[in-house]
């Protein structure tokens, strides 16, 4: 293609060399968008003056569908958004209908559903972890991350029969009774798995060089993060302590002591250092709640066709990416009226812009990394 | 035999890229020959028996210089100047006067090459060994001129930063 | 038709050495990719190629002949002529640069008096290479790609001369073999004498050879291939091969000028000559092991290919312990100091490439700032201050009369301690330099 | 045997392509490149010489020569930078002012 | 030309012709080329590039090509020096106080500029 610009006419306002601004596209099909995120960075060298996020190519109107299924037809549309943490999403959804029905999970099942929950933000923060230091250049930790990864979709499976989209609960209960060994297989995995954690640390936190690569990268004061409705580990790593499952407990979690792990910064490094710390925590809840799951039945008092009376319900769930909420319209029929989802990857990713400006290429990566954002749940 | 077939190879090579050089619309294919000429300069040197000189031309040269003018070229926009006219008005005077002048000294070397002392190389080994030869003529006779050649650099560094530097 | 003879005559042993390592040095490549692929699966808890022969020994040929094959795609946009030549660039001036090293006292294509600046200076016109091609291309991530890459390899290069100066200091000569031989003579390897030197030409050839966790030119989370992103199939294959050449052009450097070349260790004290037996040992070790797993593979032909494989190093094996088991004075003992210094080199190489990988399998990436600030503000300010400092210790040495034993080591920690005040120095700068944020 | 005034004649050669260079191009940085084919040129005859009478003083000017090329090179270059980012332009016949 | 380089350059031209003709020959071998549209623009994460390529790119890159030519040219005279430092040729070797007093001097300068760099700022890359 001959170029047919008048000479100098593009350069016309630019008086310094290499003020020139380069707009490369990163993403939608780039190794570390972590999925079909496009991001338009304006650079000037290697420095980011700006950036645009363009999502949407992994859209599929989930919230639509929601309107023209049942309620129980639709729970097993929410694992599609967050693919890395299916069983939170469906506790979120399961909750929210039961809120909307008035009815209570009876308590053994809440216990499996904490139990299997804080399994899964563990998985999800593995995978997080894995993937992020792929993107700075470890290559090595993704591999024992998904080693460990795999013994918790290794109880998913016994547990429920699927690995990734696990549909586990049902609205008003759990289908499925734990099986025989599911205390022993969740205390096998838990035991030695701090040990494992202070390995990748290892490998990672007295790392010069992954120090020097996410120390003072991607700062977010606790002001910003409050302003740009940041939630999770986002943050907690700015030093705010929010923590829905201590703010308005749900599920089983104000039966057990865990921390609230914050960092001061709010830089990457933070962040990185909070969701180690998040897993340790959720090794520990997990590890008390195996100990006592009380007996009794697993599901409750729901009818066979759910029909919420009209009203609306909103219910948060701190799933592993941060506040996960769903906001629900019902018309008294049995199919809901409008269903809205709060992805908090979809929130954190507001406060992208802000973080990159001025740093480099290499720190893009660096920050799509530590928002820890799936698409699926970004574009729903 | 050999040697013959060096040269006249080496030489081919250089002034072919060098002309290559000063005609070509592209400024990236002018830099390639420009290393090519080099490089065959280079092998002119070896053919010399300048062993160490050689290797000197092939990484500050090519290896070096090159890289800067790469940079340089790179760095600039390039669709511009490949529209523009790539000659002066005034290119046939130039031709014609530097071919003058390219006349004038081959006539003065054809001329004089008989009364110019042109005999017979020195043998070969004089030369060798290479590294150490010139090592030694450049630290013991020529010391202030390398001392001097480092303030040189010393100038060229802070000049060139400060050129390339300058904020307008 | 005579003269050709001649010709012949004088040179068949360089001219097989130059063929041997046209031929071999792409199959050499393939085997490291291969090595490093078990090496990493090996750190990572995994096993890495398996389909291909027992224990995905034959992997590298299938690679190969996949690559060969694929279609050739010069992208629209690309200057054509450019971007056809930029690979052949880069892996002609990698393979070119492999001409001077003495692998061993016998295997070697010319022995020059500038052979060290030979290899260096060749080996950096690959450079070029990289630069065409990333910028032929026409593609934002290439062009940023063989940028970074210039400017990381260049930043380098001094870094890794000034350490190469150091040792060629103790060394007296640029010529391979007689480095070798003065190590030999000395009867202590460079790196002892010269151990700054040694770490800033490891961690300077790392970053010439675009590798982690300096790859940041082909840095695949940020810029996807760098400056390779354009190419695919068989031109693609050829940068690949020019990358692992230039790793074993490193690792020969270093190899050559600070672990003694082809010398075994303790080469000149005699209590040590049980060493000799050392090679053939190993590579008996390693026989024993294909052999052991040989009936373990699933299919009959893998059991053979791998029981053919131990054969062959067991032959290897006697091949090596044969020049010592000959009587004194006969022709087969007379072929020990070939032999067994290829085996010693091509060991250090070796280990020299596995410490590659293992570093790049440990480590995260340097972002490109502070790959600069590591080559300009810490290696090349150390380097000049290791030129400094061997000199004062051989000038104390030689002209003061001091032992080796003091001047060294007395001039070595002087060193480290201005590496300790660089470092402190850059670790306050870096704090200053650490939050950017807003940018106006 | 290769006469010492064929070295000369190709340094002439190039010597002559490089000042054809510097007079017709209007782009700089080709100019600059073509004043690099000079010094080159002149190198050849340096070395020829200094092969003749088997000495080599004649190297160790050519290499001095090549110091000044490379210091020659960063200021040439540092200035067509310059000039190019006020003037956006790299032909040489636009550099007319003294001052900018 | 002296001897040793004669295998060199045949080396280099062996070298030179492998991956060439390794290229050609098996171009035969190959399917035909038959990318069109899409597969034959640059590699832009799937979307269409927006703004010029060879665009210009920042003037540190530049400044790290000419501290490195610079640089180079020092290293390159500190190569004779180390070798005549401790050469077993004789009648080469510099008394070594004198050379090491001159490569002082000539290091000595170097710093100098270095440490104007440095306080300038030239050698940060931000």
């Amino acid at each position: 293609m001959a170029d047919q610009r008048v000479p100098f006419a593009t350069h016309a306002d630019s008086t310094v060399l290499g003020a020139d601004e380069i707009v490369l596209n990163m993403g939608p099909q780039h190794p570390s968008t972590h999925g079909v995120l496009r991001v338009k960075l304006r650079l000037d060298g290697e420095k980011v003056i700006g950036s645009e996020c363009v999502i949407g190519y992994l859209h599929r109107g989930v919230e639509k569908i929601a309107e023209h299924r049942t309620y129980t037809q639709f729970a097993p549309y929410v694992d599609r958004m967050d693919y890395v943490a299916a069983v939170s999403n469906g506790l979120g959804y399961c909750e929210a209908v039961e809120k909307l029905l008035g009815a209570e999970a009876p308590l053994r099942a809440r216990v499996i559903r904490t139990i299997l929950t804080e399994l899964q933000r563990i998985a999800s923060h593995l995978f997080w972890l894995g993937t992020h230091a792929l993107d700075i250049g470890a290559l090595t930790p993704l591999f024992y991350c998904l080693r460990e990864r795999e013994e918790i979709l290794k109880i998913f499976e016994k547990y429920c029969g699927a690995r990734l989209t696990t549909h586990a609960f049902r609205i008003g209960g759990l289908q499925y009774e734990a099986y025989d060994e599911f205390e022993k297989d969740v205390e096998r995995f838990c035991k030695p798995f701090d040990k494992r954690v202070d390995e990748y640390e290892s490998l990672l936190t007295g790392n010069r060089i992954w120090v020097g690569r996410t120390k003072g990268i991607g700062i977010l004061t606790a002001k910003e993060a409050i302003d740009y409705a940041a939630s999770g580990p986002v943050i907690r790593a700015s030093g705010v302590k929010w923590d829905i499952r201590k703010a308005m407990p749900y599920a089983a979690y104000d039966l057990y002591k865990f921390e609230i792990p914050t960092g001061k910064n709010g830089d990457t490094f933070d962040r990185y250092i909070v969701r180690m710390e998040e897993m340790r925590q959720s090794r520990l809840i997990c590890l008390q709640a195996i100990e006592n799951i009380p007996a009794g039945p697993i599901m409750g008092k729901v009818g066979k066709v759910l029909k919420p009376p009209p009203g609306e319900v909103y219910h948060a769930i701190e799933a592993p990416k941060g506040e996960l909420g769903y906001y629900i319209v019902s018309d008294g029929t049995t199919q809901p009226y409008r269903v809205r989802i709060r992805p908090p990857s979809l929130i954190n990713l507001e406060a992208f812009d802000k973080m990159i400006r001025g740093h480099l290429v290499a720190d893009v990566v660096a920050i799509i990394g530590t928002l820890d954002i799936v698409l699926g749940e970004v574009d729903r | 035999m050999l040697d013959q077939i060096v040269f006249y190879f080496f030489a081919a090579l250089a002034v072919i890229s060098a002309v290559l050089v000063v005609t070509r619309r592209n400024i990236v294919q002018s830099a390639i020959f420009l290393i090519t000429a080099l490089l065959a300069t280079a092998g002119i040197f070896l053919q010399l028996h300048a062993e160490f000189l050689f290797i000197v031309q092939v990484i500050l040269y090519a290896g070096g210089i090159m890289v800067l003018f790469v940079f340089v070229i790179m760095l600039i926009n390039l669709d511009v100047s490949l529209h523009q006219v790539q000659f002066n008005r005034q290119w046939w005077l130039g031709l014609v006067l530097a071919l003058a002048l390219g006349a004038q000294l081959t006539v003065a070397i054809a001329v004089g090459r008989s009364g110019l002392p042109l005999g017979e190389p020195a043998p070969a080994t004089m030369l060798e060994p290479s590294t150490e030869l010139v090592g030694k003529v450049l630290f013991s006779e020529y010391m202030l001129p390398f001392e001097i050649a480092s303030i040189l650099l010393l100038v060229a560094m802070i000049g060139a930063v400060v050129m390339a530097k300058k904020k307008v | 038709m005579h003269s050709l003879i001649d010709f012949l005559l004088t040179y068949w042993v360089q001219l097989v050495c130059a063929v041997i390592i046209v031929a071999v040095l792409p199959l050499v490549a393939g085997y490291i990719v291969l090595m490093e692929r078990k090496v990493m699966a090996d750190m990572q808890a995994r096993l890495g190629p398996m389909r291909v022969g027992p224990h995905g020994l034959l992997q590298p040929i299938a690679d190969a002949l996949k690559l060969l094959i694929k279609e050739d795609i010069i992208p629209d946009e690309a200057d054509k002529a450019i971007f056809w030549v930029a690979p052949l660039i880069s892996v002609t001036a990698g393979m070119l640069a492999m001409s001077t090293l003495a692998i061993g006292p016998w295997f070697q294509i010319a022995d020059l008096n500038i052979g060290l600046l030979f290899i260096v200076g060749i080996s950096a016109l690959g450079i070029f290479g990289i630069v065409l091609g990333g910028w032929s291309s026409n593609s934002h991530y290439s062009l940023l790609g063989a940028l970074r890459s210039a400017a990381q390899l260049v930043s380098y290069e001094t870094a890794a001369g000034m350490a190469i100066v150091g040792a060629l200091m103790l060394a007296g000569t640029l010529s391979t073999r007689e480095i070798i031989a003065t190590q030999n003579d000395y009867g202590v390897w460079f790196v002892f004498a010269a151990p700054v030197g040694f770490f800033i030409y490891v961690v300077a050839s790392i970053a010439e050879t675009n590798r982690a966790p300096f790859d940041l030119p082909e840095a695949e989370s940020e810029l996807v291939a760098g400056y390779m992103t354009e190419y695919s199939g068989f031109r693609w294959a050829l940068y690949f091969l020019a990358e692992y050449t230039n790793m074993v052009v490193v690792a020969s450097i270093a190899t050559t000028l600070f672990l003694g070349g082809w010398l075994r260790p303790f080469a000149g004290t005699r209590a040590f000559n049980f060493l000799d037996f050392l090679p053939s040992v190993l590579l008996l070790g390693v026989a024993g092991y294909c052999f052991y797993r040989a009936p373990k593979q699933p299919v009959k032909i893998q059991k053979m290919v791998l029981a053919a494989v131990g054969a062959m190093i067991i032959l290897v094996a006697l091949i090596l312990a044969a020049p010592l088991l000959a009587p004194a004075g006969s022709f087969v003992a007379s072929m020990k100091a070939g032999l067994h210094g290829a085996f010693w080199f091509l060991l250090k190489v070796g280990l020299y490439i596995y410490l590659f990988m293992w570093l790049r399998f440990t480590f995260p990436r340097y972002r490109f700032d502070q790959l600069m600030r590591l080559g300009w503000q810490f290696l090349i300010p150390l380097s000049i201050v290791n030129v400094m400092g061997i000199g004062v210790a051989l000038v104390l040495h030689r002209h003061f009369g001091w032992s080796h034993w003091t001047a060294f080591p007395l001039t070595t920690i002087l060193t480290l301690a201005v590496a300790g005040l660089l470092a402190a120095a850059g670790e306050k700068q870096e704090k200053t330099h650490a939050i950017v944020g807003e940018e106006a | 045997m290769i006469p010492t005034s064929h070295y000369l004649f190709l340094s002439l050669g190039l010597f002559t392509v490089g000042v054809i260079g510097v007079v017709t191009r209007r782009n700089v940085i080709i100019i600059l490149m073509s004043i690099e084919l000079m010094l080159n040129a002149v190198n050849i005859n340096l070395v020829a010489f200094s092969r003749l009478v088997g000495s080599a003083e004649g190297h160790v000017f050519a290499i001095f020569i090549i110091t000044d090329a490379a210091a020659e090179a960063a200021v040439g270059l540092g200035i067509i930078i310059a000039f190019f980012r006020n003037r956006e332009t790299l032909l040489g016949d636009e550099m007319d002012l003294l001052k900018w | 030309m002296p001897s040793q380089y004669i295998p060199i350059l045949i080396f280099a031209a062996l070298a030179a012709a492998f991956p060439a003709v390794t290229l050609v020959l098996f171009r035969f071998i190959r399917p035909t080329p038959v990318a069109v549209g899409a597969k034959l623009k640059p590699y832009e994460c799937g979307v269409e590039a927006e703004g010029d390529t060879r665009g210009r790119y920042s003037v540190r890159f530049y400044i790290v090509a000419i501290l490195f030519v610079i640089f180079d040219v020092e290293t390159t005279f500190l190569f004779p020096w180390a070798v005549l430092f401790s050469t077993r040729h004789e009648g080469f070797r510099l008394e070594p106080v004198y050379a090491l007093a001159s490569m002082f001097v000539f290091l000595g300068i170097l710093i100098i500029g270095y440490v104007w760099l440095y306080r300038k700022g030239a050698l940060e890359w931000v």
